[in-house]
C-alpha cells in the first residue's frame, strides 16, 4: 500500500468503520470497545506506515477530485508535523477505547460512544492531515461537532448541555472566523492548497506584504485560540469536563484542544516572523498561561483542575510557538513540539487516573478525598508519575520539555533585548510555579494526608487491569522519554519541528546539560512551587471572595450574560420589528417603494414631467373621471359599511363606464358583472360580521396616512404620465400582429377574445385556475374552525 | 329617403328627446323629491320610461338589426324589473325602518306590520 | 391613450385606496383594496399604446379568412435590432389595443378570486376575533 | 308535455330577442336549448297544473287590451311624476294604503303589482301573506279610498282578464 | 357644431349627478340603493345611444347584461336590507 | 321571505338570462362575451334564485355539485389543449374549422370555442361553489 | 420520444392544472385520489429532470405555447428554470407523500389535492415562462393556492385557526399590494416596449440603451420589479408576512413554502434583473446588497428570540434568503453560482426542517419549544434528522449548507466585499447559535414537566413521514459530501444567467405563423 493511500485510509476508515458500529453491537454486545480500539490501531498502524516513510524525509502528498469547480481538492499532506500529530491521536485512541471498556458501564449507549469517539478521532486525523485550508475546516468543525455531542454525552444532565452547547459556540463560531481567514488566503493567493503556499516562497512573501496579512493572521488565530481554549476562548473547555473521563482525556486534553496549536504550527511559516504573530500568538498564550494556572488553584473538582492545566499548558505551547523574531525565526519551535507531545502523555496519563479515581470513589470532589495511596497503591504510582512529569521534575519527560521552554524563553528575551531579556524568563517561570503548585496539589489532595472516611466508599481499590494497563502505559512512555529523550526526538520531534521551519534541524535533548541558566530556573520553579504550595488554600480562598465580590471579571460571566439576554434582547428586538399590526408592514412595503421610486428620480432624471401633455378630453368624459373620484372618496369616507360598498359598487359601475369610452365593451362587461358579483360576495360576508368597530383617526394619523397616500399616488401619476408617453421608436406593440392575425389564424372577430382564449389562452388558463382556487380556499376557510375545543 | 324613412326618422328623434329628458327629469326627482318612496317614483317610473323611450328610439333608427332588438330587449326587461326592484327596495326600506316624509298623510302597511308583529 | 387627466384621476385612485389600506377596520381595508384594483385595471388600460378609436372587433366579415392588414412586418433581424412587429409605411391602425384589453380582463377576474378569497376570510377572521379591528390581529407578533 | 311546448316556443323567441337577430335558424336553436334550461327547475314551474294551448290564445286579444291600457296609463304616470319633480316647490301629500286584490295567481298578482308600479303615482310596496291585500305607496295619498277603487276598477280588471 | 352623441352624453352624464348625489348622502341605505339602481338605468341609457353612434351591437350587449345584473345586484341588497341575510 | 311578485319575475328572468349566458358564450368570438362573461351571468341568475327562493328550498330540487361544474371546466379547457398534442402540434395550438350543416348553413368550429365552454364551467362552477358553501355556513 | 420530450415544459404546467380537476372530480374516491396524485407528482419529478437533462444536452428549450411565436405567451427552460423545476417537483413529491398522513383526512379528499396540484402548477409555471405577465398570471396562482394550503387542516389541529387566518390575511394582503406593484410594472414596461415577452424587452431596452433613447422610467420600473420579487421571497423590510404564514401552515406545506415558493421571488430577480434589465443593473446591485444584509440580520436576531419551532424556521428562511440575495447582489459568475448553491441547499433543508417539525409537534404536541426536552430518547430518528437540517442551515460541514456558505464567502471575499461578508459571516454565527439551541431545547436536556404538559404522544411517526424527511437528509448530506456536480450545474447556471444572449437567440429566432 502506498502512503497516500494509507493516508487516506487512517482518516477515513474510522469513519466507514464507525458507520457500521450499530451493526457491529449486534453481534459483540457490550465488548464494541474492543472493535472500537481495533480501529484505532488500525489507524495507528496505518499513519506508523507513513511516519517511517516521513522519518526518511519523504512528505506524503496527493489528491482526489472533490470540488474542482471551486478549486478544492480531497488533499492529503504528511509530513514530520501532522505525522506527529497523527499518532499522538491513534495511539491515545488506542489507549482511551481500552481504557472505556472498563471506564464505561455496560449500560450505557456504548454504540453513540464509540461512535462518536471514532468519527471525533476520524476528524482529528482529517485535520492534521489535511493539504488545503477547506478541507481542514471541514474535518476541524467535525471535530468540534463531535466534541459537542461527546460532551453531551450524558445529554439529560443540564450542565452537559450547557457545557457542550458552550464548546460548539465557540470552537465552531471560531472556527468560521477561521475560514475567512482561510478565504481571504484563498483571495491573496488563489490557491487552497496549504503545501503549494508553504513550498512558495514568494507567495510567503507576498502574504506578508499583503494589507490585509494582519486581518487573515488574526481570523485564523480566533479559529486557533477557540479550538486551544485560549484567552478569552478558554471558557469552554472547563465547562467540558462534563463529558465522560475518557473523553476529557483523549479530546480535551491530548488530541483536539491541541488542534489549535497543530493550526498555529502549520501557519508559522506563513505568518511567522513578524511582530504580529509574535504579539498575538506569544501574547496570548502568556496571558492565558499565567491565567489559568492560577485559576486551577480555585479549582476542587479533580478535572477541574486538570482542565485548567490544559489551558495553561497548550498556552505555553501557544507562547513557545509564537516566539519568532526577523533574525530567529522559531526559536521555540523545537521545545514547544517536544512538549507537546510530551503534554499529551502525561496529561492523558493524569486524565485516566483521574477517571480511576472518580470511577472508584464516586465524587469527584478533592475535597472529600485524601490518603488513598494505601488503598489504590498502583493508581497512586501512576498519579505520581503523571503529575510530576507536569510539574517538571527530572528524570521525567516534562522536565525536559520545561528546561527547553526555559531555554527558549531566555533566547527570545535576549533577542528582544531590555526588559523582556527579565520578564519573558520571568513570566516562564511564573507558568512553572504554578503547574508545579497544582500538580502537588493533584497528588496530595488525593493521594497523600488522611483519608476523610465519611465522604468517601468504604472499600476503595485499585481498579481492573483494563484501566490501569492504558493508564501505566502512558506513564511508561513518560519515563522512557524522560530517560532515552532521542528516541522521540529524532523520530518524531526532528521532523516535526523541520516541517514547521522549513530547514533541517538537529536537535540535542539530554538529561543531564550542566548547570544551565534554565536549570537555575527550574530550581527557582521547585523553590518557589514548595513556598507557593504553602499558601495554596489561602490562594485559592482569595480566589473564590474575589470572585464572588465581582463577578463580572469573568468571561464567564459575559458569556452566560450574553447567552441568557439573547433572548430578552432579541425578543425586544423581534417583537419591535414585528409589532403584529398589519398596517406596519403594508407601510413598510409602501414606503420601500416610494425610496426606490426616489431614487432613479434622484440620479437620472432630467426632466421628471414629459414634454407633451395630452389634456383634450371631451366634458361627458371629464365629468365621468370627476364622478369616479367622488364615489371612491365616498367609498372611503362614508363609515358604514353598506353605503361604502354601494358607493364602490358605483364606482366599479362607473369604471365601465369609462371602459365604454375607452373602446373596451367586453372589459366593461366583464367590469359590470365582477362588479355586481363582488358586491353579492361582499354581502354575504357583511351579513356575518356586525359592524361594531369604529376607527378614530387622529390628525397625526390623518396627516401621516394621507402624506403616504399622496406620495403614493404622486408616484402613480408620474410613472403613468412618463410610460404613457407611447412606445419608445422604432418598436410597435405586439397587438398589430393579434389585430392582423385574429381572423385569419384564429377565426374570431372579437380580437380581445381571440387573445383571451387563443393567443394567449394559457394565461386564460391560468385565470380559471385561480378562480377554482378561490372556490377551493373558501371551502377550506369555512371548513377550517377547530372541530371542538 | 322616402316619407316613411323621414316620419321613422322623426319619431325617433323625438323618442329619443323624450326620453332623455325624462331619464334627467327620474333623476332630478332623486334629489327633489322628500323620501324614498316618492324617490322611487321617479326613478321606477320616469327613469324606466325614459330608458325604454330611448331603446325605443333606436329601434326606429335601425330597425330589427341586432342593435335593435336588443334594445327591445333591454327596455322590456327594463320595464318587467324596474317595478319589481322598487317593490324590493321600498318593502325594505320599511321593514328596515325608513320613515315616511312628514307630509305622509297615511300608512296602512305600518299598521298591518304592527299588528303581525303583535301576534 | 396618453391623456394626463385620465392619469391623475388614475393617480388619485391609487391615493385613495392606499389611504383606505391603511384603515384598521377590516372591511374597509378590503374596500381599498378594492379601490386599488379598480385604479390598476385603468391603469393598465390606459397604458393601451396606440391611438386608435375602434372597438377591437373586426367588423366586416368578407367571408372566413378575410384579414384587416395593417402592413405589419413579422420576423425579427437580432443582428440588425428590427424586431418585430414594424409598421409598414403609410398604414395605421384602426382599433384601440385589444392586448391590454386582454390583460386587464384577465386581472378583473383575478382581482374577483381574491376578493372573494379575503372577503371570506375577513368573516372567517371576524368569527374568530370578534372584532373587525385589524390592529388587534396580532397574535401572531415577535 | 304541452307547457313543455310552449315554454319552448316562448324561449325560442327569448333566444332571438337576446342573441339580437331574429331568424327562424336561432329560434330552432333556441327551441333546442329550451328544454335543458327548464328541466332542473322544473318544480318553479308548475308543470302539474295541465295546460291548454286554446286557453292560451283566447287570452291574447285580453293582454293586448290590457298592454295598450298600461302604456296608456304608464305615459299618464310619468307626466304627472314629471311635473312633481319640476314643480319649483314639492308639494305632495304621499302615504301607504292597503288594496284589496282579488287576482290569485302569482302571474296576476306579479301583474297587478308591476301595473300599479308603473302606473300614476302608484307603487307596490308589499303584498300581505294571504296574498290579498296589496300595500300600495301613493303620492297622493290625500283619498286613499278612490285610489283603491280605480286600482280595483281599473287596472285589477285588465289583468283578471288577461292572467287569469 | 356639437354632435348628437356628445350632447345626449352629456346630458345623460349630467342625469348621473343626483344618482352621486343620493349615493354619497343617502341618508338612508335604501335611498341609495336607488340610487346605484337610477345610475344603472342611466348608463344603461348611454350605452344604448353608445351603441347606436357607433353603429356596433357591442355596447348594446353591455347594456343587456347591465340591465340583468343590476336588478340581481338591487333585489340581493334589498333582501339583505330586508331580512339581514343574502341567501 | 320574498314576496310571490318577486319571485314570480324571477321565473321569468331565469330562462332567459341564462338563455342569453348561452348566447353570450356562443358569441364571444366574434362578439363581446365569452366564456367568463357567459358565466358569470349563468351564476349571477343561479345567485339570484338562490336569493329570491333560498338556498334551501332550490337545493331541495336543483342541487348540483358546484365542485363538479368547475372541475369540469377546468379538465374541458386543459383537455382542449392538451388535444393538440394528439394532433402533432404544440399545446394549445387553435383549430379553426368550417363546417356546412344542412340548415344552418356555414358554421365556424374553433376549438377555442370549446375552451371558452371550459371557462364557463368553471366560472359558473367555482362562484355557485363559493355562494353555496357561504350561504350553507350558518 | 423525440416529439415526447418536445412538450416537456408545458407538460410540467399542464398536467398539474388537469390533475386539479381530475382531483376535484375524484372527491368521492379518496384512495385512488392519493394513489393517482403521487403516482402523477412522482411522474412530474422524473419529467423535470429530463428536462434538465435535455437542456443540459441539447442547450436552453424554447416551447411557443400555441405556435404563436413570441407574440403568444412562450415557455423558456434554461438551466435555471428546469433547475429549479428539478427542485420544485421534488420538493412537491415528498411534501406530498408527507401529507398522506399528515393532512386530515377530509381536508385531504377535498380540497387539498387540487389545491396542491395548483400550486405545483404555478411554481413550474413561473419558473418556466418567458412571458412577463404570465408571470404575474402564475404568481397569482401561488399567491390563492398557497392561501388556501396554509389554511388545510392537520391531523390534531395543533395551530389554532384564528392563527391561520391572521396569518394568511396578512400574507394575502400583502402580496396582493405586491401584485398591484408588479401589474403598474408590466403594464409600463408594455408601454415602453410594447411587448410581454422578456427577451423581446430585453433586446429592445437594449437597443434603447445603445441608440440613447430609454426612458428614465424604466429605472423606476426596474425598482418596482424589487419590491414585487423581494415581497415574494421576503427580504427586509417586505418579509413581514413569512413569520407569520410559513409557521402557520401545516407542515408539509411550511416546507413547501419556505422550501421552493420563496425562492420564486429570487427566481424572478435573477430572470428579471439580468435578462431584462441588464443594462441598468449597476444602479441595484447596492441596493439588493444592503437589502440582503438587512434581510440576514433581522431574520437571524429575530429567530434568535423565538421559542416556537416553526417560527424560529421561518425566521431563519428569511435570513437565509438574505445570504442569497447578497450573492445576487455582489454579482457575477461565482457570486451568482454560490447564490445558486445556497438557494438548492436552503431549499432542501428547510424543507426537511420543516418536515421534521411536523413531526416533532405531533409528537410534543406543541410548537413551543420550551414544553419539549428531551426527546431524543422517545424519538432518536427525528432527533438525528433534525440534527442534519439544523447543521446544513447554521453552515456546518459536512452538509450542503457549508458548501453553500463556503461559496458564498469566497465570492464575496475574492470580490473584496469584506463589510458585507463579515456582516454576513457574525450572522452566521447567530444561525450555529439559534439552530443548536433550538435542537437541544427540543432533544436534549431534562424530559418535560409532565404534570403540567403531559407525556409525549405514544404514536411513532409513519414511515411515510419519516421517509421523506430521510430522503431529504440524505440530499443534504450528499450534497455536502460532494458538491460537484450541484456546483458546476449552478456554474453552468450562472453563466446562462450573465450571459442572456443565448437565451434571448433561442426566444426570438422563431419561424412566425
Ligand atoms: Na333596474
Ligand atoms: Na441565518
Amino acid at each position: 500500500m502506498d502512503s497516500f493511500t494509507a493516508l487516506t485510509l487512517a482518516v477515513f476508515l474510522p469513519f466507514v468503520l464507525a458507520g457500521i458500529l450499530p451493526v457491529v453491537e449486534k453481534v459483540l454486545k457490550s465488548r464494541i470497545g474492543w472493535y472500537a480500539s481495533a480501529v484505532a490501531l488500525l489507524s495507528f498502524v496505518l499513519v506508523s506506515q507513513v511516519a517511517s516513510s516521513v522519518i526518511h524525509g519523504e512528505n506524503i502528498q496527493g489528491s482526489l477530485s472533490w470540488l474542482p469547480s471551486v478549486g478544492i481538492d480531497l488533499s492529503f499532506y504528511g509530513d514530520g508535523l501532522s505525522v506527529m500529530f497523527g499518532l499522538i491521536v491513534s495511539g491515545i485512541g488506542i489507549i482511551i477505547m481500552l481504557y472505556s471498556n472498563e471506564y464505561m458501564s455496560t449500560r450505557e449507549d456504548l454504540p453513540r460512544y464509540y461512535q462518536q469517539l471514532l468519527f471525533f478521532m476520524g476528524s482529528m486525523l482529517g485535520v492534521v492531515f489535511s493539504a488545503n485550508t477547506i478541507q481542514l475546516f471541514i474535518f476541524w468543525e467535525l471535530t468540534s461537532i463531535t466534541s459537542f455531542m461527546l460532551i453531551g454525552y450524558w445529554r439529560g444532565r443540564p450542565l452537559s448541555v450547557y457545557g457542550a452547547t458552550k464548546s460548539l459556540l465557540l470552537t465552531a463560531s471560531g472556527g468560521l472566523f477561521m475560514l475567512a481567514g482561510f478565504l481571504l488566503l484563498h483571495a491573496m493567493t488563489g490557491t487552497f492548497d496549504i503545501p503549494a503556499i508553504l513550498q512558495s516562497e514568494s507567495t510567503i512573501e507576498f502574504i506578508k506584504g499583503h494589507e490585509l496579512f494582519i486581518i487573515t493572521l488574526i481570523l485564523v488565530f480566533i479559529g486557533a485560540a477557540s479550538k486551544s481554549a485560549q484567552g478569552p476562548f478558554y471558557i469552554w473547555l472547563p465547562n467540558a469536563m462534563e463529558a465522560p473521563t475518557p473523553v476529557s482525556a483523549f479530546l480535551h486534553s491530548a488530541t483536539m484542544v491541541k488542534a489549535g496549536i497543530y493550526l498555529v504550527a502549520r501557519i508559522h511559516p506563513i505568518f511567522s516572523g513578524t511582530e504580529a504573530w509574535f504579539l498575538l500568538v506569544s501574547g496570548v498564550g502568556i496571558i492565558t498561561m499565567i491565567a489559568a494556572g492560577f485559576m486551577a488553584f480555585r479549582q476542587t473538582d479533580i478535572k477541574g483542575i486538570l482542565a485548567y492545566s490544559t489551558i495553561s499548558q497548550l498556552a505555553y505551547l501557544m507562547t513557545m510557538y509564537g516566539y519568532t523574531t526577523y533574525q530567529h525565526p522559531g526559536i521555540g519551535v523545537a521545545a514547544a513540539t517536544f512538549h507537546l507531545l510530551n503534554h499529551a502523555t502525561f496529561k492523558a496519563c493524569l486524565f485516566l487516573v483521574a477517571g480511576i479515581v472518580a470511577h472508584e470513589t464516586a465524587t469527584r470532589d478533592i475535597t472529600k478525598m485524601g490518603g488513598l495511596r494505601k488503598e489504590m497503591p498502583i493508581t497512586f504510582v501512576l498519579a505520581v508519575i503523571g503529575a510530576l512529569a507536569m510539574a517538571g521534575i527530572p528524570p521525567l519527560n516534562g522536565f525536559l520539555s520545561k528546561e527547553m521552554f526555559y531555554e527558549t524563553s531566555l533566547e527570545m528575551g535576549a533577542e528582544l533585548g531590555a526588559p523582556f531579556t527579565l520578564i519573558i524568563p520571568a513570566l516562564a517561570v511564573l507558568g512553572g510555579v504554578l503547574t508545579f503548585a497544582y500538580s502537588i496539589k493533584f497528588i496530595d489532595g488525593i493521594f497523600l494526608g488522611k483519608r476523610p472516611s465519611a465522604s468517601l466508599p468504604e472499600h476503595i481499590h485499585d481498579p481492573g487491569w483494563i484501566m490501569i494497563l492504558p493508564t501505566a502505559f502512558l506513564a511508561a512512555l513518560i519515563i522512557l522519554f524522560g530517560l532515552a529523550p532521542s528516541i522521540p526526538v529524532h523520530n518524531i520531534i526532528e521532523p516535526a519541528a523541520e516541517a514547521i521551519i522549513l530547514e533541517p534541524l538537529d536537535l540535542h535533548v539530554q538529561l543531564w546539560h550542566g548547570f544551565t541558566p534554565s536549570l537555575m530556573m527550574t530550581i527557582t520553579t521547585f523553590l518557589l512551587g514548595i513556598l507557593i504550595y504553602t499558601r495554596y488554600d489561602s490562594i485559592a480562598a482569595w480566589q473564590n471572595r474575589f470572585n464572588a465580590k465581582h463577578p463580572m471579571i469573568s468571561i464567564n460571566y459575559f458569556y452566560d450574560a450574553a447567552v441568557d439576554n439573547a433572548k430578552t434582547v432579541t425578543f425586544g428586538f423581534s417583537s419591535r420589528m414585528q409589532p403584529g399590526t398589519i398596517k406596519t408592514y403594508i407601510t413598510a412595503l409602501l414606503v420601500l417603494m416610494l425610496v426606490l421610486f426616489i431614487i432613479p428620480i434622484i440620479l437620472l432624471a432630467s426632466d421628471i414631467i414629459p414634454s407633451s401633455l395630452n389634456f383634450d378630453i371631451p366634458l361627458y368624459e371629464g365629468i365621468v373621471f370627476f364622478f369616479m373620484i367622488v364615489a371612491a372618496l365616498g367609498a372611503a369616507l362614508l363609515p358604514r359599511y353598506i353605503p361604502a360598498i354601494i358607493s364602490l359598487s358605483g364606482l366599479g359601475y362607473l369604471v365601465s363606464l369609462l371602459f365604454i369610452y375607452l373602446q373596451a365593451p367586453d372589459l366593461a362587461l366583464t367590469q359590470v358583472l365582477v362588479e355586481t358579483l363582488g358586491t353579492i360576495i361582499f354581502l354575504l360576508a357583511i351579513v356575518k360580521i356586525p359592524q361594531t368597530f369604529k376607527e378614530h383617526i387622529t390628525p397625526a394619523l390623518m396627516t401621516r396616512d394621507l402624506l403616504i397616500a399622496s406620495a403614493v399616488a404622486l408616484t402613480v401619476f408620474i410613472m403613468m404620465i412618463n410610460a404613457t408617453q407611447g412606445i419608445v421608436p422604432p418598436f410597435e406593440s405586439l397587438s398589430h400582429y393579434f389585430i392582423e392575425k385574429s381572423l385569419p389564424l384564429a377565426g374570431g372577430h372579437n380580437i380581445v377574445n381571440v387573445i383571451i382564449v387563443d393567443f394567449r389562452g394559457y394565461d386564460t388558463l391560468g385565470e380559471i385556475s385561480v378562480l377554482c382556487l378561490a372556490a377551493l380556499g373558501v371551502y377550506n376557510l369555512i371548513h377550517s374552525r377547530g372541530e371542538e375545543e | 329617403m322616402n316619407l316613411i324613412d323621414i316620419s321613422l326618422e322623426i319619431l325617433s328623434n323625438a323618442f329619443l328627446a323624450i326620453g332623455l329628458i325624462f331619464v334627467f327629469l327620474g333623476m332630478l326627482g332623486l334629489v327633489r323629491l322628500p323620501d324614498v318612496y316618492n324617490r322611487l317614483h321617479t326613478t321606477t317610473k320616469i327613469g324606466t320610461l325614459g330608458a325604454f323611450g330611448v331603446m325605443m328610439s333606436i329601434l326606429l333608427k335601425v330597425g330589427f338589426s341586432p342593435i335593435g332588438v336588443k334594445a327591445v330587449t333591454v327596455g322590456l326587461f327594463l320595464l318587467l324589473t324596474s317595478p319589481i326592484a322598487a317593490h324590493m327596495i321600498g318593502r325594505a326600506a320599511h321593514r328596515h325602518g325608513v320613515c315616511l316624509c312628514q307630509e305622509s298623510v297615511i300608512d296602512e302597511y305600518e299598521k298591518a306590520c304592527a299588528l303581525k308583529n303583535k301576534e | 391613450m396618453n391623456n394626463t387627466l385620465l392619469s391623475l384621476t388614475i393617480a388619485i385612485l391609487f391615493g385613495i385606496g392606499t389611504f383606505m389600506i391603511l384603515r384598521r377596520d377590516i372591511v374597509k381595508m378590503i374596500i381599498g383594496l378594492g379601490i386599488l384594483s379598480h385604479a390598476v385595471n385603468l391603469l393598465i388600460v390606459s397604458t393601451g399604446v396606440f391611438a386608435g378609436t375602434k372597438v377591437p372587433i373586426i367588423a366586416d366579415d368578407g367571408g372566413h379568412g378575410a384579414a384587416e392588414v395593417t402592413g405589419t412586418i413579422f420576423n425579427d433581424v437580432l443582428s440588425e435590432n428590427i424586431l418585430a412587429p414594424v409598421l409598414a409605411a403609410g398604414h395605421s391602425v384602426h382599433y384601440v389595443d385589444p392586448l391590454v384589453q386582454a390583460l386587464v380582463l384577465t386581472a378583473i377576474v383575478i382581482s374577483l378570486a381574491t376578493t372573494a378569497f379575503i372577503l371570506i376570510l375577513a368573516y372567517r377572521i371576524y368569527e374568530e376575533y370578534g372584532t373587525t379591528d385589524i390592529s388587534e390581529l396580532r397574535r401572531l407578533w415577535g | 308535455m304541452k307547457r313543455y311546448i310552449s315554454y319552448a316556443v316562448i324561449l325560442g323567441l327569448v333566444w332571438c330577442f337576446v342573441h339580437g337577430t331574429i331568424s327562424f335558424n336561432n329560434f330552432v336553436l333556441g327551441l333546442i336549448f329550451a328544454p335543458f334550461i327548464i328541466r332542473p327547475f322544473k318544480p318553479l314551474y308548475n308543470f302539474k297544473q295541465d295546460f291548454s294551448f286554446g286557453r292560451a290564445i283566447k287570452k291574447i286579444p285580453a293582454q293586448a287590451r290590457y298592454f295598450y291600457v298600461l302604456i296608456k296609463e304608464i305615459i299618464k304616470a310619468n307626466i304627472i311624476v314629471a311635473k312633481i319633480v319640476l314643480q319649483p316647490k314639492i308639494n305632495i301629500k304621499p302615504g301607504i294604503i292597503a288594496v284589496p286584490i282579488r287576482t290569485v295567481t302569482d302571474l296576476g298578482i306579479t301583474a297587478i303589482a308591476n301595473t300599479i308600479t308603473l302606473t300614476p303615482g302608484t307603487l307596490t310596496i308589499d303584498i300581505s301573506d294571504d296574498r290579498s291585500v296589496l300595500y300600495v305607496h301613493c303620492i297622493d295619498a290625500s283619498d286613499p279610498e278612490a285610489v283603491a277603487r280605480s286600482i280595483r276598477n281599473d287596472l285589477e280588471r285588465y289583468v283578471l282578464e288577461a292572467f287569469e | 357644431m356639437i354632435s348628437m352623441l356628445t350632447l345626449s352624453l352629456t346630458f345623460m352624464v349630467l342625469a348621473i349627478i343626483p344618482c352621486i348625489y343620493r349615493i354619497i348622502k343617502g341618508p338612508s341605505i335604501p335611498d341609495r340603493v336607488i340610487a346605484l339602481d337610477a345610475m344603472t338605468t342611466v348608463i344603461v341609457v348611454m350605452l344604448g345611444i353608445y351603441s347606436f353612434d357607433q353603429g356596433s351591437v357591442f355596447f348594446m350587449d353591455v347594456a343587456l347584461v347591465l340591465s340583468i345584473i343590476a336588478f340581481v345586484g338591487t333585489v340581493t341588497i334589498a333582501k339583505y336590507l330586508d331580512e339581514g341575510v343574502v341567501l | 321571505m320574498t314576496t310571490v311578485i318577486t319571485k314570480t319575475v324571477t321565473k321569468i328572468c331565469l330562462p332567459l338570462v341564462i338563455l342569453f349566458s348561452i348566447s353570450l358564450l356562443l358569441a364571444g368570438h366574434n362578439n363581446p362575451g365569452g366564456g367568463f362573461i357567459g358565466g358569470v351571468m349563468f351564476a349571477a341568475v343561479i345567485a339570484l334564485t338562490y336569493v329570491v327562493f333560498g338556498l334551501d328550498h332550490i337545493k331541495s330540487f336543483f342541487n348540483p355539485d358546484w365542485g363538479n361544474w368547475f372541475a369540469f371546466g377546468l379538465l374541458l379547457a386543459s383537455l382542449t389543449a392538451f388535444a393538440a398534442l394528439a394532433f402533432g402540434h404544440n399545446f394549445f395550438r387553435s383549430a379553426v374549422e368550417f363546417l356546412h350543416l344542412p340548415f344552418f348553413g356555414e358554421v365556424e368550429l374553433v376549438s377555442a370555442g370549446l375552451f371558452d365552454i371550459g371557462v364557463y364551467f368553471v366560472v359558473i362552477g367555482s362562484l355557485l361553489f363559493i355562494f353555496k358553501n357561504v350561504g350553507d355556513d350558518r | 420520444m423525440s416529439s415526447f420530450m418536445q412538450h416537456l415544459p408545458i407538460l410540467l404546467i399542464a398536467t398539474p392544472i388537469l390533475m386539479a380537476a381530475v382531483t376535484v372530480m375524484l372527491r368521492p374516491r379518496p384512495q385512488f385520489q392519493k394513489v393517482l396524485n403521487i403516482a402523477v407528482t412522482f411522474a412530474l419529478v422524473i419529467l423535470s429532470v429530463l428536462l434538465l437533462l435535455q437542456v443540459w444536452n441539447e442547450g436552453i428549450q424554447v416551447y411557443e405555447v400555441g405556435e404563436w411565436g413570441k407574440y403568444g405567451v412562450i415557455l423558456v427552460a434554461d438551466l435555471l428554470s428546469a433547475g429549479m423545476v428539478v427542485l420544485t417537483a421534488s420538493i412537491s413529491f415528498l411534501s406530498l407523500v408527507y401529507s398522506l398522513d399528515y393532512i386530515e383526512k377530509r381536508s385531504l379528499s377535498s380540497s387539498y389535492f387540487p389545491l396542491f396540484n395548483l400550486l405545483l402548477a404555478g411554481l413550474n409555471g413561473s419558473f418556466l415562462t418567458g412571458d412577463i405577465f404570465n408571470l404575474f398570471v402564475f404568481f397569482e396562482l401561488l399567491l390563492l393556492s398557497s392561501c388556501g394550503l396554509v389554511i388545510a387542516n392537520e391531523h390534531g389541529g395543533i395551530t389554532k385557526s384564528s392563527d391561520k387566518m391572521e396569518a394568511t390575511f396578512k400574507y394575502l394582503v400583502l402580496n396582493m399590494l405586491g401584485s398591484i406593484v408588479m401589474l403598474i410594472a408590466v403594464s409600463s414596461l408594455y408601454a415602453t416596449t410594447g411587448t410581454l415577452n422578456m427577451a423581446d424587452i430585453s433586446v429592445k431596452l437594449s437597443a434603447m440603451s445603445a441608440a440613447g433613447t430609454m426612458p428614465w422610467h424604466v429605472f423606476a420600473i426596474a425598482l418596482m420589479f424589487i419590491v414585487v420579487f423581494g415581497n415574494k421571497a421576503a427580504i427586509f423590510p417586505l418579509h413581514y408576512w413569512l413569520p407569520d404564514v410559513h409557521p402557520t401552515a401545516p407542515s408539509p406545506i411550511s416546507a413547501m413554502l419556505s422550501g421552493v415558493l420563496i425562492k420564486v421571488g429570487v427566481y424572478g430577480m435573477l430572470r428579471v434583473f439580468f435578462l431584462i434589465f441588464r443594462d441598468t443593473m449597476y444602479i441595484f446591485q447596492p441596493v439588493i446588497i444592503y437589502l440582503a444584509l438587512a434581510t440576514i440580520i433581522v431574520g437571524a436576531i429575530s429567530a434568535v428570540a423565538q421559542t416556537d419551532v416553526k417560527r424560529l424556521l421561518a425566521y431563519s428562511s428569511v435570513s437565509q434568503i438574505g445570504y442569497v440575495f447578497l450573492g445576487i447582489g455582489l454579482g457575477g459568475i461565482y457570486a451568482i453560482t454560490a447564490s445558486l448553491v445556497f438557494l438548492v441547499n436552503h431549499a432542501i433543508a428547510k424543507s426537511m426542517l420543516f418536515l421534521s417539525s411536523g413531526g416533532i409537534i405531533h409528537h410534543a404536541g406543541t410548537r413551543d419549544m420550551r414544553k419539549m426536552g428531551g426527546m431524543v430518547d422517545s424519538s432518536p430518528l427525528l432527533a438525528l434528522m433534525f440534527l442534519v437540517g439544523a447543521m446544513s442551515i447554521a453552515g456546518l460541514p459536512p452538509m450542503g449548507g457549508f458548501i453553500a456558505k463556503l461559496v458564498l464567502f469566497d465570492a464575496g471575499i475574492i470580490g473584496k466585499y469584506y463589510f458585507e461578508i463579515g456582516i454576513a459571516l457574525i450572522f452566521a454565527v447567530f444561525t450555529i447559535f439559534y439552530m443548536f439551541r433550538a435542537w437541544l431545547l427540543m432533544f436534549w436536556g431534562d424530559k418535560r414537566d409532565v404534570d403540567k404538559y403531559g407525556e409525549y404522544s405514544s404514536r411513532k411517526a409513519s414511515p411515510l413521514v419519516m421517509i421523506p424527511i430521510i430522503v431529504l437528509a440524505t440530499a443534504i448530506l450528499v450534497f455536502g459530501l460532494y458538491a460537484e456536480p450541484l456546483i458546476s450545474l449552478a456554474t453552468a447556471t450562472a453563466g446562462q444567467i450573465l450571459d442572456p444572449q443565448p437565451y434571448i437567440d433561442a426566444v426570438l429566432t422563431r419561424v412566425v405563423r
